[in-house]
């Protein structure tokens, strides 16, 4: 398999955009035992208007991903989605101007997202939020440079990174309030970045 | 549920659209996604600009306190959630008459990315930008960890001493400096006795039992200090006052302004009965209020509680206070 | 019992020495029952008063409008219970500035029979006394009985409109004239959804499932028009509109007043949301809305539910509302 | 037995004054069932005020009546005070002047607060309410002289109009809104009234 495009960023925007249509309930029901319960709506709004501008998307993939980007912050004021707006638009910015970008890249632009979600939310790692399973991500896709090899480390690690928080309390956001009910149940955040990025690395089911 | 409205989709939506209908002489919406609320009238050129946002369902918080004296512009989400960063930054470019905008809102995680991602947005614009946070919820983390605390009430403060400086022609370091003062002298505590209904959940934020209250709780329901019997209204103004004054001693001479306000449901009638407390405290250390206020000034729906704010004024705050400001649901001067 | 409270029997005393406290520049209490309110200032002599009274429970009714453009005095008893003679008695005396009093009010049996008896009273202290009542509760009787209609939140445009032309200098005959004009100038009709509690009864004042409403509904609980499930924003308002035309049909360039109010827990979001169908509906058949009113300014405690108050205006009553008024509730200019 | 004056009023003070401590959960409770609960307080609270000061009330039996019809006045907003204080003042200006009345002059004396109490309340007779026992009393006491022989038709008479209108509909007052409900039930006001008739005639028990 070859490099990341327009095209490849077209099929992953079909398939993420259908596994949050799929698990809309499935989030909102995670993000209402510990939030507010608007995580499933959070991205599947997002996803449908960016699905739905996908056909206008440029190809220079630092402007596609701005456009991404923007979907979230118009349609969302949730931090989850103005996480992801500020983690694209991080990943926006190492890339723009290129056309294609390479498997081996996945690590450090994860890292790049992760290190610009963390100023923007103020979270530690290992606070049992998105940025572990973004972290986990980066960690294990790097030195790896194969398409295959890439999406099946990135697919593990959203596993290893729920597994390895479960048993934590939430520290940060609204799960914070419930932070002993949290034990034992995973962070809304890392279960939907989890679907996400198996989802992108197409390792679903 | 015990709510007037129609699809709860449409709660906030419309709740605006009525708001400036019944009032076209101080609100209009700006902008293409219906929730930033403006002046009427925008301000004299070369005023600093004034905008905040938050979720719905405080009303007069925030939208209400869009007017002369006061702010310029609004963003406004969906109940208890924040706008988007893109509804934010049209408010910022609003309430821009070329002096640049202060943001000044509450601390709360979502409001504070937002507000910082819509700054990330208006660079482009040339917009000069400051923030002051509202953090002033003393029950919600300890005097070490202020900065953690969420905002409340004491924004309403801030608002008003914030927007008279602006509407003086301060420049936004002034202002900026003023908003900080105030933020830096307020001290709020709450206490609510039942909970609201957010409308897309169609089921209240928290369960108490009849004749229960939850000392320290936050306007969302955040969890509390304590949780017990209901207890008189002496003593819960007398354990409130306690924890202000606390956490901002004061001495005699001191010059304050108190809120008791209203979470919503609780009516002025109460208010006033908690009032009676909070005067004789205050008076029995020696110290003057200043301009009280007592109602509903920042809510959360139809929950019952209340919370007292505590503003602490050197003279330039309270010339500011009693500086004239005008908006539908207050006004001075 | 969801409220904050100490003894309660001692609920209206205590209230009343927070809102004096809370308000001196606008409110005294007067003489030695500690149940009548009067203006911090005495009007000037030979303006005519105007006392009102009634039952607490009610604000910013009915203690809330003694101010300038307003009441003079007011004569306050228990929660939903009429002051006594002699404190409406007392009331008329503090209200009379030599001019003769009037005495406005709303229609229950016992505020009737104590401000008649207070009229009995005061013979002997030569006022001269008139009476307007107001019953304007289009749900609690048929147009044919209108005279026995309950008095609900009318009487707010009744006290702004008679107490601007009592501030005008008119005298006694023209002020009554024009509070009769208002008082059949308004109607009024509620919905309750949720009751409340009398403190010293201590158990809300009716009950009324989760998911119901009560149309028609009189502010002390008074069974309505009819029971059902909860309907929307939008059928609410619409169905109150219904009964607020039928009772008082208006035609093309018709001009009035509309109060949307909240009967206590209600919160300004749902009656903005109301508010949308209400001005649809009158500018649908023609009819300017001059100064609607959104808010709380008649309720029952942390009562929830809604009242609609529609004033018919011609050029007189236009320009008495438009007067100045002033008092801790509500400023108009 | 002789006529009423000064001192028989305080005496029938203090035996009304006993009865109304007496009553008073029960006529709270009668109320309670059909208005709001307070007949027990207003008629505690007023008969406490003027048993404390009959000490001070004059030889005029007008001015005596006047005094207690004040305690009425000024401790209560509730109908049923205001009412009984409207009956005191006519028959205080009936006898103004007067330091003796006959047992004869009952009837017309009831019969003047009855028709004043109805001025004020604006009832009609026969609408279930404390005129409908003063209405009794004074038709039952017409033509008789002697004290004991109006006191018991008096007490009689209230016992009675209870009977005849207990299976009516309430119409007035609060009791109004539970109209179906208070058939069958005494009237509040009229049950104050058989204590309140039989203490001042010393037929109760
Ligand atoms: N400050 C933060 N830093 C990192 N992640 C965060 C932060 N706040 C929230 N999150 C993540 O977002 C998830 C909740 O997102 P969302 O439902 O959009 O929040 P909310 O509705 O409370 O604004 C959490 O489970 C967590 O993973
Ligand atoms: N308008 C009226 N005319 C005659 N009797 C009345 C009237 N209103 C009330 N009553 C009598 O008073 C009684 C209730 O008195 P009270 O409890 O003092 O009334 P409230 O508390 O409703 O003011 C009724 O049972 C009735 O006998
Ligand atoms: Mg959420
Ligand atoms: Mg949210
Ligand atoms: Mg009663
Ligand atoms: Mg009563």
């Amino acid at each position: 398999m070859s490099n990341i495009d327009r095209a490849s960023v077209i099929t992953a925007i079909e398939r993420l955009a259908a596994a949050m249509e799929r698990d809309f309930d499935m989030l909102n029901t995670a993000d209402g035992a510990l939030g507010d319960g608007d995580l499933g709506i959070t991205m599947r709004r997002g996803m449908r208007m960016v699905a739905e501008n996908s056909a206008t998307i440029p190809d220079d993939l630092g402007l596609a991903l701005l456009q991404c980007a923007q979907a979230f912050t118009k349609t969302s004021g949730s931090s989850y989605g103005t996480l992801l707006a500020t983690g694209l638009m991080a990943i926006a910015k190492s890339v723009k101007g290129q056309s294609e970008v390479s498997a081996g890249q996945v690590s450090e632009l994860v890292a790049a997202a992760r290190d610009k979600m963390q100023a923007r939310g103020k979270a530690d790692l290992g606070g049992k939020t998105v940025l572990d399973s973004l972290d986990a991500v980066a960690g294990a896709t790097a030195g790896k440079t194969g398409t295959a090899e890439v999406a099946d480390a990135a697919s593990k690690a959203v596993d290893d990174a729920l597994d390895a928080l479960r048993d934590k309390k939430a520290t940060i956001g609204r799960a914070r309030i419930f932070a002993d009910k949290s034990v034992g149940m995973d962070d809304p955040g890392m279960l939907a970045m989890n679907r996400i990025i198996k989802a992108l690395a197409n390792r679903e089911g | 549920m015990k709510k007037i409205l129609n699809n709860p989709n449409d709660y906030v939506d419309e709740m605006l659209a009525g708001m400036v209908a019944a009032h076209p002489e101080y609100y209009r919406l700006h902008g293409d996604t219906g929730k930033v609320v403006a002046r009427a009238q925008k301000a004299v050129d070369g005023k600093v600009g004034i905008v905040t946002g938050g979720g719905s369902g405080h009303l007069p918080v925030f939208t209400g306190y869009v007017g002369t004296g006061l702010l310029d512009t609004c963003a406004i989400g969906d109940v208890f959630s924040s706008p988007s960063a893109e509804q934010m930054a049209d408010a910022i470019r609003a309430a821009d008459q070329g002096a640049g905008v202060l943001r000044l809102y509450g601390n709360y995680g979502g409001d504070v990315m937002n507000f910082d991602m819509a700054g990330d947005l208006v660079e482009f614009d040339d917009i000069e930008c400051t923030t002051v946070l509202l953090a002033d919820d003393v029950a919600s983390a300890p005097p070490a960890e202020h900065e953690k605390r969420r905002g409340v009430a004491g924004m309403v403060y801030a608002f008003k001493l914030a927007g008279a400086a602006a509407e003086a022609g301060g420049d936004l370091a002034a202002v900026t400096a003023v908003a900080q003062k105030a933020a830096d002298a307020c001290r709020s505590v709450g206490a609510a006795l039942s909970p609201c209904t957010v409308p897309q959940a169609g089921k209240p934020t928290f369960e108490i039992a009849d004749d229960e209250m939850e000392m320290g709780m936050g306007i969302h329901g955040e969890p509390g200090v304590w949780r017990g019997k209901l207890r008189t209204a002496d003593q819960i103004a007398g354990e409130m006052m306690d924890r202000l004054l606390d956490d901002m001693p004061l001495k005699t001479g001191d010059r304050v302004s108190i809120m008791v306000n209203s979470l919503g449901a609780t009516p002025p009638e109460e208010l006033y009965i908690l009032y009676r407390i909070v005067k004789q405290r205050l008076e029995s250390v020696g110290v003057e209020i200043v301009m009280p206020l007592v109602g509903r000034y920042a809510t959360s729906m139809e929950m019952t509680g209340v919370s007292f704010t505590m503003c602490k004024l050197d003279a330039e705050l309270e010339d500011l206070l009693k500086a004239p400001c005008d908006c539908a649901f207050w006004r001075v001067g």
